[in-house]
C-alpha cells in the first residue's frame, strides 16, 4: 500500500502517505475498524521521520478518516458511504490537477490531452 | 572502565610481554652461565656475578626496548583511528591517558615476575656462602623501576609529540645521552657530560639506571 | 533547554585553505537535523568541534547543555557518535567491542545491543579488521544506538554502503529515534537520504552555515518560476533570488527562496509575467542554494 | 724558616737548602772543638763564607725555579690554612668560597681523626680546573675529579653539596696518597693506595671481595674467622700464598687462575687438564706445577687495614706510619694502632663486617625517585590532545 513514497516528489511525504490511506479506505481496501501500521514500524519500513507518519495520521483523523486511540494505536474510522465516494472524487480530481499542470508545462492543449484520454480509456474502445 | 583499558592493553602486548618475560626469565641463567669458571668452581657466586656484569646491561636495554614498545603498540592501535575512538569516550582525556599509563604499568609486573622467578631459580641453585645474600626481589623491583621510567618516559614523548616526533626526540635522547656517556669515559670536560650527569645522578631521572642491578650482593 | 545543539560565533582555521568562520547553529531538541553540504564544506570539522575532539578558536558551543569542550566528556556520555571512519579497534571482536563500549557508557543497554547485532547479522566472534565496510558500519550504528543516547550524532553514516545495508540501518535508525525521543544530528552529502527523515535542515558550504531552516519551509520555499518579459533589474525582489537563467530567448528561468503566491504581483508591477510556478525536490534545492550562495560570495569578493 | 708553610716546590727548595745549612753548622761545631790553627781557621772561614755563597745562590736559583713553576699555575689562593693551586684556572669567588668550606671539612675530619699529625702529608693539593668561558659562567667545577677519582655513580656521591664534598674527598684522597708513599713496606702492602675518605663503602667493598674471592681465606674471614683475616692482611712468601690462602678445595681455581711455566711437561699439562675436569688429586698436582700464583686479594682491600690502624693509633699514628721501618707490613700497623696483631685483626674485621651490613642494597630510594619523575611525566603526557 505505501510502496510507492517518493521523496523527490513535490508532494510533502505525509501528504503521500496520507493519500494512500484515502485511497484505500475510498477503494473499500482498508475496512473500518482495521489497523494501520504502528507510527514506530510504518517509519522504520519507509526509513522517514516518525513525525511525518504522525502527521499523516493526524491530518487523516482529522477529516474522520482514521481514529487514533492511546496505546492501542490507529484504526479505519467507520466511514459512510458518500464519505467514500467524495473521498474517491476527490483523489480522481487531485490526480487530473496534477496531470494538467504537467500538461501545461509540457504544452499539451486540453485537445490533445482529451484525445489522448479517449484513445486509452477502455470504454471509449 | 580500567578493566577494559587493561584488557585492551593486554591484547595488543601480549606477544610482546611473553617475548620480554622469556628474555627475562633467561637472562640471570645466561649469567651463571657467562660467569665462567663454571665447571671448575661448581656454580660459585663469583661466577654468577661476574656473569651478571656481563647480561645486566641486556636488562637496562630490554628495559628500554619494552617500555619503548608497549607505549608504542597501544599508541598504534589508537591512532589508527587517530584518535577519534578515545576522543569520543565520556572521560576526560587526562583521565583516558592517565588510565592507558596505569594498564601498561601493570602489564610490566609480567617480565618483571619473570625476572623474579628466573632470578630466584639461579639463586635457588647456588651454593651461598652465609656472609652473602641473593636480591632477586630487589633486582626484579629494580627492573620494574627501570622499565616503568623508560615506559614513562616514551609515553611522555608519544602522547606529547606523535608518533615520529617520539622516534626522533627518543634516538635524540639516547645519542646525547650515549654521547655524554662516551665523553664523560673519555675524560671530558663538556657541557654533555654535564646534562648526562644531571640525568643519572640522584634525584635525577635515570639515576635507576646508574645505581648497581645486581643479583648477589653482601 | 530546548536546543539540543546550540553553537554561536565558531571560528577555526586549518592552514590558508579552510577556516571556519562566524559559525552559529541551533538543533532543537527532539529534531533529525539534516546536516547538508558537499565534501569538504567543514561538515566533519564542525563535528569533531561539536563534541570537543578539536578545539575552536572562538566562539560557543553547548551540547545537551554542557560547554564543550570544557565539559565534552559529560556531553560524550548522553550522545552516540557514529564517525565517517570506522574508529573501532582493529584487533577486537564484535563481542568485545560492544563490552569495551559499554563499558565507557552508563546508559548502555546490552539486550538491546543483542538484539540489533542479530537483527544486524553481525557475528560474535567476528575480528573488526575482517568486517566488510557494511558490517563495521553496522557496528558503529549498533553502538551509538544500544548507547540510549539523547543525541545521536552521525558523519555520514550510509557513506559508501549498499542500498540493502543501508536501508536497515536506517530503518533502526528511525525505529530508535521513535522509541527513544531522541535527537539526531546526521550529516551527509547524500540528499535523498535526509529528504525522508530530517525535519530540519542545515547547509554548509565553504566553511560556512549557508541556511539552517525546517525541511517544510526549505521545500516549499524554493520555487523554479519562468517569467516572460523578464525585469533586467534584480534589486527589490520581496524573494533571493538564487540564480537566472536565460533558455529561450523570451522566457528567463529563475529559482527564488522564499517564495509565496502573493509575490506574483510584484512582476505584473514590473511588466512581467510569470508562466509557471515549479517545485523543486530537495536536491534540485540543495544545489541551486549553493550555486546561488557561491554566486552571493564571489560577488561579495569581488 | 725551615717551619714555613709553602707551596711544594718552595718546600721541596726550602727543605734542600735547611737541610744543606744545618749540615754545614754541625760540621762547623765538629772541627771548633778541635781546637785549629789560625791559618786553618781563616781558611775554613773561607770555605764556610764560600759555601754560604753557593747556598745563597742555590737559594735563588731555587726561588727562581719555583716562582717559574707557580707563574704556570694561574690560579693559587690559600684555603682552610692551606695553599691550592689550580692547573691553569679561572676561579670565581663563589667557587672560592666552596673550595674553603670543602677544605675547611676535610681538615677538620683529618684534624678530628689524627690532630696535626697528618699535617705533613696533606699538601700539596693541586687541582686541575678549567677555565670555563661562556658557556660556564658561573665557573662552577666540571666533573673531571669526580671521574678521574672513581667517584663515579650516584651510590658513591651526595650530590646536595657536589663542589663541596667533592674538594673534602680529593684533599683526603691526597693525603692518604702523601702518606702510604712515605711508608716503604706499607706501599708495598696497599700497592700504593690509601683513601681517607668515604669509609664505609669501602670497606664493604673489601668484605664482598672477600665473601667472593675462590681464596677460603676471605671467605672464612668474613664468615667469622681471625686467623683467615689474619691470613689475608698477610703477604705471601715464595709460594705466592698458596698455603697462606687456599685450602685444597681451592685448588681447582688456582689452577684457572693460575699459569703453568713454558717448561712445564706433558705430565703437568695433563694433571691440569684432568684437574679442570673434576679430578682433585690431579688439582694438587697441577697446583704444585704452578710458576706464578696471582694474589687474589686487592691492595684496595688491605688498605683499609691501613685506615683502621691509623684511626686506632689517633694523634701520633701518621707519624709511627713514616717512622716504623721494621717488621712485616702487619707488625708495622699493629705498632701503628698501638695494639696487638691480633687486636688490630678483629678491629679490622669487625669493621668489615659492620659495613657489610649496613650497604645492602635498597631500592628505597630508587622506588620513591622513579614513582616521582613517573608521576611528573604522567602530568606533561595529558596536557595535550593529539
Amino acid at each position: 500500500m505505501f510502496d510507492h513514497i517518493d521523496p523527490r516528489s513535490p508532494t510533502p511525504i505525509y501528504a503521500q502517505i496520507a493519500d494512500r490511506v484515502r485511497l484505500a479506505v475510498a477503494a473499500g481496501d482498508l475496512r473500518a475498524g482495521e489497523g494501520l501500521p504502528s507510527v514506530r514500524a510504518l517509519a522504520g519500513q519507509l526509513r522517514v521521520n516518525p513525525a511525518t507518519v504522525v502527521q499523516a495520521y493526524r491530518d487523516l483523523e482529522r477529516d474522520g478518516l482514521v481514529e487514533m486511540r492511546q496505546g492501542a494505536g490507529t484504526f479505519v474510522a467507520d466511514v459512510a458511504v458518500e464519505t467514500r465516494a467524495r473521498e474517491r472524487a476527490a483523489a480522481a480530481q487531485r490526480f487530473v490537477r496534477q496531470m494538467l499542470t504537467e500538461a501545461a508545462r509540457l504544452g499539451l492543449s486540453p485537445t490533445d490531452l482529451r484525445l489522448a484520454l479517449e484513445r486509452d480509456l477502455p470504454e471509449s474502445k | 572502565m580500567f578493566r577494559q583499558i587493561l584488557f585492551t592493553q593486554f591484547r595488543w602486548t601480549r606477544t610482546l610481554l611473553l617475548l620480554m618475560a622469556v628474555f627475562t626469565f633467561v637472562v640471570p641463567t645466561l649469567s651463571w652461565n657467562l660467569g665462567g669458571n663454571v665447571f671448575a668452581a661448581g656454580l660459585a657466586p663469583i661466577a654468577v656475578m661476574n656473569g651478571f656484569s656481563t647480561v645486566g646491561p641486556m636488562l637496562v636495554l630490554g628495559a628500554w626496548t619494552l617500555g619503548f614498545l608497549l607505549v608504542a603498540l597501544p599508541w598504534g592501535a589508537d591512532s589508527q583511528s587517530r584518535h577519534v575512538y578515545a576522543l569520543s569516550l565520556p572521560i576526560p582525556w587526562s583521565q583516558y591517558v592517565a588510565m592507558r599509563f596505569g594498564a601498561g604499568a601493570i602489564t610490566l609486573l609480567v617480565p618483571t615476575l619473570a625476572l623474579w622467578l628466573g632470578s630466584w631459580l639461579v639463586v635457588a641453585m647456588i651454593d651461598m656462602p652465609p656472609t652473602l645474600r641473593a636480591y632477586p626481589g630487589l633486582l626484579a623491583l629494580r627492573f620494574f623501576l627501570g622499565t616503568l621510567l623508560a615506559y614513562a618516559l616514551s609515553f611522555l614523548l608519544q602522547y606529547l609529540a606523535g608518533r615520529r616526533a617520539a622516534v626522533v626526540l627518543l634516538v635524540l635522547l639516547v645519542a646525547v645521552f650515549g654521547l655524554g656517556m662516551g665523553l664523560s669515559l673519555a675524560n671530558q670536560h663538556e657541557l654533555l657530560v654535564r646534562i648526562t650527569l644531571w640525568f643519572i645522578d640522584w634525584p635525577g631521572p635515570f639515576s635507576v639506571f646508574a645505581s648497581e642491578w645486581r643479583l648477589i650482593d653482601v | 533547554m530546548s536546543d539540543a545543539i546550540k553553537i554561536r560565533n565558531l571560528a577555526w582555521r586549518a592552514g590558508r585553505d579552510f577556516a571556519i568562520r562566524d559559525l552559529a547553529m541551533t538543533v532543537p531538541t527532539g529534531a533529525i537535523y539534516g546536516f547538508l553540504g558537499p565534501n569538504g564544506s567543514g561538515k566533519t570539522t564542525t563535528i569533531r568541534l561539536m563534541l570537543g575532539m578539536q578545539q575552536a578558536s572562538d566562539g560557543s558551543i553547548e551540547v545537551l547543555g554542557h560547554s564543550v569542550p570544557r565539559q565534552a566528556h559529560k556531553a560524550l556520555a548522553r550522545i552516540g557518535y557514529v564517525p565517517e571512519r570506522l574508529h573501532l579497534y582493529q584487533g577486537l571482536t564484535v563481542e568485545e567491542s560492544v563490552r569495551y563500549h559499554r563499558a565507557f557508557f552508563p546508559t548502555f543497554d546490552a539486550t538491546e545491543a543483542e538484539r540489533l547485532r542479530k537483527r544486524f547479522g553481525l557475528r560474535e566472534d567476528a575480528l573488526v579488521a575482517k568486517l566488510s565496510k557494511g558490517e563495521a558500519g553496522k557496528l558503529m550504528m549498533l553502538l551509538a544506538l544500544s548507547q540510549r543516547a539523547e543525541l545521536l550524532v552521525l558523519d555520514e553514516p550510509t557513506d559508501g554502503l549498499d542500498p540493502v545495508i543501508r536501508r536497515e540501518v536506517l530503518s533502526a535508525l528511525v525505529e530508535y529515534v521513535d522509541g527513544a525521543k531522541a535527537t539526531v544530528f546526521i550529516s551527509s552529502h547524500l540528499v535523498h537520504e535526509q529528504e525522508r527523515i530530517c525535519d530540519w535542515i542545515g547547509v554548509m558550504d565553504g566553511g560556512r552555515l549557508i541556511a539552517e531552516l525546517p525541511m517544510q519551509e526549505f521545500r516549499s520555499g524554493i520555487k523554479r518560476l519562468r517569467v516572460h518579459k523578464a525585469p533586467v533589474s534584480r534589486d527589490a525582489t520581496p524573494f533571493a533570488l538564487l540564480s537566472r537563467e536565460t533558455p529561450t530567448q523570451h522566457l528567463e528561468e529563475w529559482v527564488v527562496r522564499g517564495w509565496q503566491p502573493e509575490m506574483q504581483e510584484w512582476f505584473a508591477r514590473v511588466g512581467a509575467e510569470v508562466r509557471d510556478v515549479q517545485d523543486l525536490d530537495l536536491e534540485e534545492s540543495f544545489v541551486e542554494l549553493l550555486r546561488g550562495s557561491r554566486v552571493a560570495t564571489t560577488t561579495e569578493t569581488r | 724558616m725551615c717551619e714555613s708553610r709553602a707551596t711544594l716546590p718552595r718546600r721541596v727548595a726550602v727543605g734542600v737548602l735547611c737541610i744543606g745549612l744545618l749540615g754545614g753548622s754541625s760540621r762547623l761545631t765538629a772541627q771548633d772543638s778541635l781546637l785549629p790553627a789560625r791559618a786553618s781557621a781563616a781558611a775554613l772561614r773561607a770555605e764556610l763564607d764560600r759555601a754560604e755563597r753557593e747556598a745563597d745562590s742555590l737559594k735563588e736559583r731555587v726561588d727562581a725555579l719555583a716562582s717559574e713553576k707557580e707563574a704556570l699555575f694561574t690560579g693559587r689562593f690559600e684555603a682552610g690554612g692551606r695553599t691550592v693551586r689550580f692547573i691553569p684556572g679561572d676561579l670565581t669567588d663563589a667557587d672560592r668560597r666552596i673550595i674553603e668550606e670543602g677544605l675547611t671539612r676535610a681538615e677538620a675530619s683529618l684534624r678530628a681523626r689524627y690532630g696535626d699529625d697528618l699535617a705533613p702529608f696533606r699538601d700539596p693539593v693541586v687541582w686541575s680546573a678549567r677555565s670555563l668561558g661562556p658557556n660556564n659562567p658561573r665557573g662552577t667545577f666540571l666533573s673531571a675529579h669526580r671521574r678521574s677519582n672513581a667517584y663515579w655513580g650516584p651510590r658513591d656521591f651526595n650530590m646536595t653539596q657536589p663542589t663541596v664534598e667533592l674538594v673534602e674527598a680529593i684533599a683526603l684522597d691526597q693525603a692518604g696518597r702523601n702518606l702510604v708513599d712515605r711508608a716503604p713496606r706499607i706501599s708495598e702492602f696497599t700497592r700504593s693506595t690509601l683513601v681517607l675518605n668515604d669509609g664505609r663503602r669501602r670497606f664493604a667493598r673489601a668484605g664482598r671481595e672477600m665473601a667472593l674471592s675462590y681464596a677460603s681465606a676471605g671467605r672464612e674471614c668474613v664468615a667469622g674467622s681471625p686467623a683467615a683475616c689474619r691470613a689475608v692482611l698477610t703477604l705471601p712468601g715464595a709460594d705466592g700464598g698458596l698455603s697462606l690462602y687456599f685450602s685444597p678445595a681451592d685448588y681447582r681455581s688456582v689452577v684457572t687462575s693460575g699459569e703453568l711455566p713454558p717448561t712445564a711437561d706433558s705430565a703437568q699439562f695433563a694433571a691440569r687438564r684432568r684437574c679442570l675436569a673434576g679430578s682433585d688429586t690431579a688439582c694438587v698436582t697441577a697446583v704444585a706445577a704452578l710458576s706464578r700464583v696471582p694474589n687474589p686479594f686487592s691492595g684496595t682491600l688491605r688498605s683499609t687495614a691501613v685506615e683502621v690502624a691509623l684511626e686506632l693509633g689517633g694523634r701520633d699514628a701518621p707519624t709511627r706510619l713514616v717512622t716504623t721501618r721494621d717488621g712485616s707490613a702487619l707488625q708495622i700497623l699493629a705498632t701503628v694502632a698501638g695494639v696487638t696483631e691480633d687486636s688490630l685483626v678483629r678491629a679490622w674485621q669487625q669493621r668489615v663486617r659492620t659495613a657489610m651490613d649496613a650497604e645492602s642494597p635498597d631500592a628505597g630510594r630508587d622506588g620513591v625517585t622513579v614513582a616521582a619523575w613517573s608521576l611528573l611525566i604522567l602530568f606533561g603526557a595529558t596536557r595535550r590532545k593529539p
